[in-house]
């Protein structure tokens, strides 16, 4: 989330699509309704009628998988009618900036683009850039190869008939939420955006969310309170868990994880430090060389040295993707041997489970942490199996749960919050701290005997105070973990004439440096623990005192990355002379009297005007065309792997730059087509289960509320299936099936698409083998295909079909 | 007459299998929950238990106040022969009442807190005050009998002197639970003492058998209890079924309840002489089924005035299953009985008399299922159905009663064959 | 006196109340199974003794909108409970802070309180051979420890707020009034059977929530207070009514014999 | 930081005075909401804590008693929440008190049909030789001539359930091993 929880009740205008916030984020509902109390209008688009649609404004259908359509019609609306908030383009977008004479598009394809390989060469997208390597820009705008320009040609062509066409948006209603949603161009309005996982799993998820923050750009509404585009974030710690980077792409902090390519840290800098040659660019990824030093010394310590590197060679080279389907197509192979799990249930969660859980039991040994008896960690007891067939040896490791154990979670706000252990862990389970703590130990203790390349696990500096031998009673001290992520001083060290001690912790990220005088375990995090006390760590802080802006920031709760900013490019909230586009709710302002920014902290300390607003950019600008994604600069439609419909857009059926695994491990990787499952099938999750249902299944209270999987279904093609309400149904893809009750509903209706008819259906994925209520898990029937840039599954729009079950009514 | 006493030993054995069942039933009843053996739900918290064992069998059980006050109050000496069976039948109904009542209950350890518990805005509270006070009193009505089969002279006069001011106290105390109010209280002692008084100075008439007061007790008790148990579901318009629920139902229950008196009079002498060999007094069952045209064509007005009054004739010209249930219970309980009864050859002979009293009987007992049960309405799909332990436990509790019924029968001076239709 | 305003244009449906409700209740979970038609997502299907409050799920299609509200079943605490006048022991009772609370130590189970709700709230432990009434006591204990009840403090919304009584129905008033085309202009609860502490608004027709609106707009007590309350003359005036009865047969039996025999005999001893 | 709740704790009052049931005489009218118990809350150790399900980051209250949680509730002070919570939210106390928890580790061995129990102090080392056995089994120093320091035979899954300091500890020791598949809940 660029904004934060409580900050949607400054909206004018909420916009939630691709989110069903008030099944999967009930407490935004709070806000959200209290915006609305106060004149705010609520937009739900949504395939199907949800919770969160019962108390929307405007309810707006569309097929799923049309997103882009959706949304480049709404931008074609806001460019057509003038909607477009321009001092803000024109000095906070890439509006501009003139674009590269390679350029090109048609039929569905940008310049350059190799259908052997299925990837651009993003070179054809690159600025126009001057003699001083400075990006031309065109501040008049009508410069044919503007961003700008480009941008209004590309979705011209979705106009309203089209995106009706394609989506199976009712014309009026679609017209309204247009009508709503632009109106927030005006700099006295702000609309914010809400999505979740119904954006992102899709084969074209970025550029769904790149939509998103188009039109948020051309309406004015990023940075400033109630805007932004706010991604609800499904689980307590999956922001803090990506911030430390539990991916194969990066290292804590958003730092790139080293490919082959980088064999030295120099290799590795050049490509991944981003240069400018615009003074009023701050470029803040330009401390790239701070941040990945100051990493290296947290994990290696004395032995990380500019001399070896900073041990840069122990960290291990990528080639490829190892991604998650890579990683089950990877595991089905054969390739991997050993699986940890800490909380996690892919034989329920992952995409595809028919075959991520057959290449689960490929696996030799697999160790699962967790508080509950998992469907993943029970594979060899599951319906239909014999266990002595399954020659995994699994080790199951009973962990504490949040209320057992001390330690800070990473909200969707970015806010770190500290929780503590209220009472000991049940029977013999210990924290995962404890665990990965023993665990280190023990491979050290392994390694201390000589091994395979072993300086990387013996050098590793790992000392949580629980001494050398694993014991059980000894509780690593978490304290001193959250210090090394904050990070501290290595050696003594000036810094801006202000003198630190070795061992001092670095109060900020700013201060963080390149020579191996500090240490951080994630940059982002550093000022999160700034002393040496426990009073000093921020992420315990409960004070409600707000700032002086009184929009409800409360600087003094908890703690939010980066440097506590509760919104993020909030100096595009202001004029470029810091005056706030909107005096009533401003978020900052300059105080030209104290020469000091005054509210939220500022994106950076400088005077207004001196530098661009989006510090993060090399540009200092937020991209309208971003010339950096794999699947295009611009958002194009292109329908799901799995569709009903061809195209209407162009001849390229599905995002040509998607990896197709059917065609290359066609096992277990079937695609259906539309003759035998006409339906369009989608998943998604209900308030009172979460995710894979380890954690809701097994409790008796959520377990009564929903005690069974069911297919949501239309009342029209219950009727054309012979199908009551209640009856058991079972849903059937190219790769699998599964049955539930069948909930027939007004809540879902049929698509018109050209005259054409198409039926969705929905079912919720919660279930499995295991828990107080069982069920089949609806991942049997999503495919394997995934986002262009993230690799992120396309749960949400694959082909089915529906019948009755055998054995009839409930 | 072999064959009949085979017979007889035959259904006998049936009754008490059947009463054991009963019991071994009640049993599983108390140690698994009311839910084991009953279908009753939120939704039907009373089901047949209430409906045939509380209130239809209390309104049988009117027969013991209505001989007793007919023979004690109103002159009707000539029925007296009849009115200890009355009062033996009433006191075993009670019994059971209670005994089906614990069964019922859910926490029956609690029965006595009524007692001490004064909620006098309930008709609840009224029914348990005199169900329990009526059950004394019938309790006190039937103790001559027991002194006189055991020769227990001394008790006798320590009873007879007691009774009266038993009597003046418990309604004292009662009329202090309703109220609330010493003032009613002692408005009622008043009333009670004055005219023991009366009866002591021989102004008001006085009887060698039994206390006159303790009679003129009963009368009150199942006065005010026969027509509480309608005032119960005077609380639920809402629930009761238009055709049922009605101001007057308090007045229709007691009516109802005087009327099936003479009609289970006959009923039971003609089942005793059956079974038990008594000879029925056939002159009196005459005069008993002479006044049933009357009762029941008052009851018969009082129902149709009451459905017109209220507006509530459209209800039952509706085809649902309660407006037909209706007039099976009209049909059966009052209209069919009431041309029978006027229809002076059928009655005269044994059989007629039998199957037109049993025709009432039925009507009351529909009666009371209808409101208690049939005429309740909660949701459109929650219905009630007895389950089969509910009724084994029913008929388990009347085997009982019918067995120490027999036992009473025959082992106390209850009946005595050919003894005078004059009072001794 | 202390009340709830269930306000279902707020409410969204997540059930956070009627788990709140089991957790400060300590109530153990129902056995359920997909709870086929007409509610879809509702479950339990219905108020128990293990449920004390449930969200029900309508789907409705007024003033040409879809619309898709949720119902909130729960006690609702009459001003004059119809189950506190039915109960012979006063086992339930209306507290002055405005709670309809149970004392098992008093209670006989005769589940007349159940017969007399209007709204089916009092459930029965019908699986126990201990059983007890049980129902919403509007968390009697952190009303009286100046707390809200839990579903109200829950509510993420603001969909169930507690307050005065008073002080809520014009809230609720102010609500309709500021917003006239979102609400059936009705309080729920403001005047049926008497008025009760539990007040409910809508922006569909209450049957739809599945509500009774067919209640009377009297306390049901008064159904029965002048059955109750002639009881006492009843009594009094049928003791003297039967004295004079008896008196005057008596009599006259006694003189129609005396005509016919000159003597006395028979009636006394 | 342990916080002690006035709205909580404001409980311990007039609610224990109970008042005397007399046995005889008319009962209604009589009770207060002061007649019942006090609140289950009362005297108990209160700390706070964050929900954890889903990404809103809901405070909440547990309280304890006797080393056992006697309730959890939403945390009236919290900016996000204030005091409110979700079903699931709302049911955090039976993640804390429920029989279905692992309380020891457990094995199955290669075929096995059933769970043994296990001492941590068996399973650490046998897991770390698991590790040993195939990291140096599959690990690479180089692929084409370049270093690349990495195993493609063991993966690391799961995260997003953990404490910030714990996905950390993970991240560190994947790739301290030379872990190349790691992933979690945030890509799917």
């Amino acid at each position: 989330m660029t904004n934060h929880w409580s900050d949607m009740v400054h909206a004018d205008v909420i916009m939630i699509m691709g989110s069903n916030a008030a099944e999967n984020h009930p407490i935004a509902t709070k806000w959200i309704t209290r915006a609305k109390e106060k004149g705010a209008i609520v937009v739900s688009a949504d395939p199907r009628y949800t919770r969160t649609s019962s108390f929307a404004d405007v309810y707006c259908k569309f097929r799923s998988g049309t997103d882009i359509a959706f949304v480049g019609g709404m931008i074609n609306y806001a460019l057509q009618n003038d909607f477009v908030q321009k001092d803000y383009v024109l000095n906070y977008t890439n509006a501009s900036f003139i674009i590269s004479e390679k350029y090109g598009f048609d039929d569905g394809l940008f310049t350059g683009y190799n259908p052997a390989s299925r990837s651009y060469d993003k070179s054809h997208w690159a600025y126009e850039l001057d003699g001083k390597g400075m990006p031309v820009r065109d501040m008049t705008l009508q410069h044919p190869r503007c961003a700008f320009q480009l941008l209004k040609k590309h979705f011209q062509r979705y106009d309203v008939d089209t995106v009706c066409n394609i989506t199976g948006a009712p014309r009026d209603v679609y017209l309204q939420v247009c009508r709503h949603y632009t109106s927030t161009w005006a700099p006295d309005r702000v609309g914010t955006w809400l999505y979740a996982m119904g954006a992102t799993q899709h084969t074209h998820g970025t550029q769904n969310i790149r939509t998103y923050a188009i039109l948020q750009l051309l309406l004015g509404n990023v940075g400033l309170a109630g805007g932004g585009v706010n991604a609800l974030r499904g689980e307590s710690n999956v922001q803090g868990s990506t911030d430390m980077a539990l991916l194969f792409h990066i290292l804590p902090g958003y730092l790139a994880s080293p490919t082959a390519a980088d064999q030295s840290l120099a290799a590795y800098l050049a490509s991944n430090t981003p240069r400018t040659n615009d003074p009023k660019s701050a470029n803040w990824w330009g401390n790239y060389p701070k941040y990945i030093v100051s990493l290296l010394k947290a994990w290696y310590g004395g032995h990380a040295a500019r001399e070896n590197d900073f041990a840069f060679s122990y960290i291990p080279k990528r080639s490829g993707d190892y991604s998650w389907i890579s990683l089950f197509e990877a595991m089905y192979a054969g390739q991997i041997k050993g699986l940890m799990l800490f909380g996690q249930n892919p034989a329920v969660g992952g995409p595809n489970t028919n075959k991520e859980i057959k290449a689960l039991e490929k696996l030799d040994w697999m160790v699962a942490v967790d508080l509950w008896e998992t469907e993943t960690a029970s594979i060899w007891k599951r319906p239909g199996v014999k266990p002595a067939d399954i020659k995994t040896e699994i080790f199951l490791l009973p962990s504490a749960s949040s209320v057992e154990k001390e330690g800070s979670i990473t909200n969707s706000a970015r806010w770190a919050q500290w929780r503590y252990a209220a009472v000991h862990p049940v029977g013999n389970s210990r924290s995962d701290l404890w665990i990965l703590d023993a665990l280190c130990k023990a491979v050290k203790k392994e390694y201390a005997a000589g091994g395979v390349f072993p300086e990387p696990i013996t050098r590793l500096a790992w000392d949580y105070g629980t001494g050398e031998e694993v014991d059980v009673r000894k509780e690593p001290d978490v304290h001193r973990v959250a210090k090394e992520i904050n990070g501290y001083f290595t050696q003594e060290k000036t810094v801006g004439g202000r003198q630190y001690k070795k061992g001092e912790q670095v109060p900020g990220f700013a201060l963080l440096q390149d020579d191996g005088s500090t240490c951080s375990g994630n940059w982002l995090y550093c000022n999160s623990y700034a002393g040496p006390e426990k009073k000093d760590n921020k992420m315990a802080r409960r004070s409600k005192r707000d700032a002086m802006n009184g929009i409800g920031l409360y600087p003094d709760w908890a703690w939010c990355w980066p440097v506590n900013r509760r919104i993020l490019y909030n100096r595009a909230s202001v004029d470029p002379t810091g005056k706030p586009w909107n005096p009533k709710r401003w978020v900052i302002r300059w105080n030209a009297g104290k020469k000091q920014w005054e509210g939220d902290v500022p994106d950076g300390p400088w005077p207004p005007g001196e530098k661009h607003p989006f510090i993060m950019k090399p540009d200092g600008h937020a991209w309208l065309f971003a010339g950096n994604l794999n699947d295009g600069p611009l958002p194009e439609h292109y329908e799901p792997l799995e569709s009903p419909l061809p195209n209407m857009m162009s001849r390229q059926q599905v995002n040509p730059a998607i990896k197709l695994w059917h065609k290359d491990a066609p096992e277990m990787n079937a695609v259906g087509t539309a003759d035998r499952f006409p339906i369009v099938g989608t998943t998604y999750r209900v308030s009172e289960h979460w995710q894979a249902g380890a954690m809701t299944r097994n409790l008796p209270w959520l377990a009564e509320l929903v005690p069974d999987v069911f297919v949501e279904m239309g009342v029209d093609l219950a009727r054309q299936k012979g199908v009551q309400n209640g009856d058991r149904v079972t849903l059937e893809t190219a790769r699998g099936k599964m049955s539930g009750y069948a909930l027939v509903t007004r809540r879902f209706e049929p698509f018109r698409h050209n005259g054409k008819i198409v039926h969705e259906v929905g079912v919720i994925w919660h279930f499995g083998y295991q828990g107080i209520v069982k069920g089949d898990s609806a991942n049997v029937l999503t495919p394997h295909v995934g986002d262009a840039n993230t690799m992120i599954p396309e749960y949400k729009a694959f082909l089915c079909n529906v019948y009755k079950a055998k054995g009839g009514a409930s | 007459m072999k064959a009949k006493s085979l017979n007889l030993l035959s259904g006998q054995s049936v009754i008490w299998f059947l009463a054991v069942l009963g019991l071994v039933l009640i049993v599983y009843r108390f140690v698994m929950g009311l839910g084991a053996v009953t279908n009753l739900s939120d939704g039907y918290p009373w089901g047949i238990w209430i409906g045939l064992d509380i209130l239809a069998g209390i309104a049988l059980a009117a027969g013991g106040f209505v001989m007793a006050g007919t023979v004690y109050l109103l002159g009707g000496q000539r029925f007296h022969v009849m009115a200890r069976t009355a009062v033996l039948t009433a006191f075993l109904g009670y019994l059971l009442f209670i005994f089906g009542l614990i069964v019922d209950l859910g926490r029956p350890w609690n029965i006595w807190k009524p007692v001490f518990n004064w909620q006098h805005e309930s008709p609840m509270f009224e029914v348990s005050w005199c169900v329990m006070l009526y059950t004394f009193v019938l309790f006190l009505e039937m103790l001559p009998s027991v002194f006189e089969r055991y020769r227990l002279e001394k008790l006798h006069s320590l009873w007879r002197m007691m009774v009266p001011w038993l009597i003046v106290f418990i309604l004292g105390l009662f009329t202090l639970a309703m109220t609330h109010s010493p003032q009613w209280a002692l408005a009622m002692v008043a009333v009670l003492l004055v005219w023991e008084g009366l009866i002591r100075l021989r102004i008001m008439p006085r009887h060698a058998e039994v206390s006159i007061l303790l009679i003129a007790a009963g009368v009150i008790l199942s006065t005010l209890h026969q027509s509480s148990l309608g005032s119960l579901f005077l609380i639920v318009p809402h629930k009761l079924h238009a055709l049922w629920h009605t101001p007057i139902l308090p007045l229709l229950f007691f009516f109802s309840a005087v009327m099936v008196a003479p009609a289970m009079v006959i009923f039971e002498s003609l089942v005793t002489e059956r079974t038990l060999g008594y000879k029925a007094h056939l002159d009196l069952l005459h005069a008993a089924a002479r006044v049933m045209p009357y009762l029941l064509g008052v009851y018969l007005f009082l129902k149709l005035a009451d459905l017109v009054g209220r507006g509530a004739v459209p209800h039952a010209l509706a085809l649902t299953p309660q407006a037909v249930s209706w007039w099976m219970e009209m049909g059966i309980g009052a209209v069919i009985p009431l041309v029978l009864f006027m229809t002076p050859e059928l009655i005269r002979n044994r059989a007629g008399l039998f199957g037109t009293s049993v025709l009432v009987i039925a009507g009351v007992v529909w009666n009371r299922l209808n409101v208690a049960v049939v005429g309740v309405i909660v949701r459109p799909w929650e219905t009630y159905y007895p389950y089969w332990a509910e009724v084994f436990i029913t008929v388990g509790i009347i085997s009982v009663g019918l067995l120490a019924f027999r036992w009473a029968m025959r082992n106390l001076p209850i009946h005595v064959e050919g003894e005078s239709p004059h009072p001794a | 006196m202390k009340a709830l305003l269930i306000d279902v244009t707020r409410c969204v449906g997540c059930r956070g109340c009627q788990v709140a409700c089991k957790e400060w209740n300590e109530l153990p979970a129902e056995k359920t199974r997909f709870f086929a038609s007409p509610k879809g997502y509702q479950n339990p299907r219905d108020l128990s003794s293990k449920t004390w409050r449930v969200v029900t799920y309508n789907e409705a299609q007024t003033n040409g909108r879809f619309e898709w509200v949720f119902g909130h079943l729960q006690c609702f605490h009459c001003i004059e409970p119809s189950c506190a006048t039915a109960c012979p022991v006063s086992a339930l009772q209306k507290t002055k802070e405005g709670p309809v609370v149970y004392d098992p130590d008093r209670c006989l189970g005769c589940r007349y309180c159940q017969l007399a709700c209007p709204f089916l709230v009092p459930r029965f432990e019908w699986d126990k051979a201990i059983p007890k009434i049980t129902k919403c006591t509007m968390c009697a204990d952190r009303v009286a420890a100046g707390e809200e009840p839990a579903c109200a403090k829950v509510c993420p919304t603001d969909a169930i707020v507690f307050g005065e009584r008073e002080d809520l129905i014009a809230e609720a008033e102010n609500r309709i009034h500021r917003n006239p085309r979102g609400y059936v202009h009705h309080i729920y609860g403001k005047d049926e059977v008497g008025g009760t502490c539990v007040l409910h608004l809508s922006n569909v027709p209450f049957e739809v929530l599945g509500y009774r609106t067919d209640l009377p707009k009297i306390s049901l007590r008064e159904y029965t207070k002048t059955a109750m309350q002639v009881v006492p003359h009843v009594k009094i005036g049928l003791a003297v009514a039967l004295g004079a009865v008896s008196w005057v047969i008596q009599r006259r039996i006694r003189n129609g014999r005396d005509e016919k025999n000159g003597s006395s005999s028979g009636g006394e001893s | 930081m342990k916080i002690s709740r006035r709205t909580f704790l404001g409980a311990t009052g007039g609610s224990a005075l109970g008042t005397a049931v007399s046995l005889f005489g008319p009962q209604k009218g009589r009770a207060h909401a002061a007649q019942t118990p006090p609140m289950k809350t009362v005297r108990t150790k209160q700390s706070t804590t964050i929900c954890p399900y889903c990404g809103v980051g809901c405070g909440l209250i547990v309280s304890a008693r006797d080393g056992k949680v006697v309730s959890i509730e939403g945390d009236p002070d919290h900016p996000i929440n204030e005091g409110s919570l979700c079903s699931k939210g709302m049911a955090l106390y039976q993640v804390a008190v429920n029989e279905r928890r692992l309380r020891s580790v457990l094995y199955r061995a290669p075929g096995g049909s059933r769970w043994e129990e296990k001492t941590w102090e068996w399973a650490v080392p046998e897991i770390a030789k698991r590790i040993k056995r195939t990291r140096d089994a599959t690990f690479r120093r180089e692929e084409g001539g370049r270093t690349v320091n990495r195993t493609e035979g063991i993966a690391c899954l799961g995260g997003a359930a953990l404490d910030n300091e714990e996905c950390y500890l993970y991240s560190k020791l994947a790739r301290a091993l030379g872990v190349a598949y790691l992933e979690h809940q945030a890509r799917i």
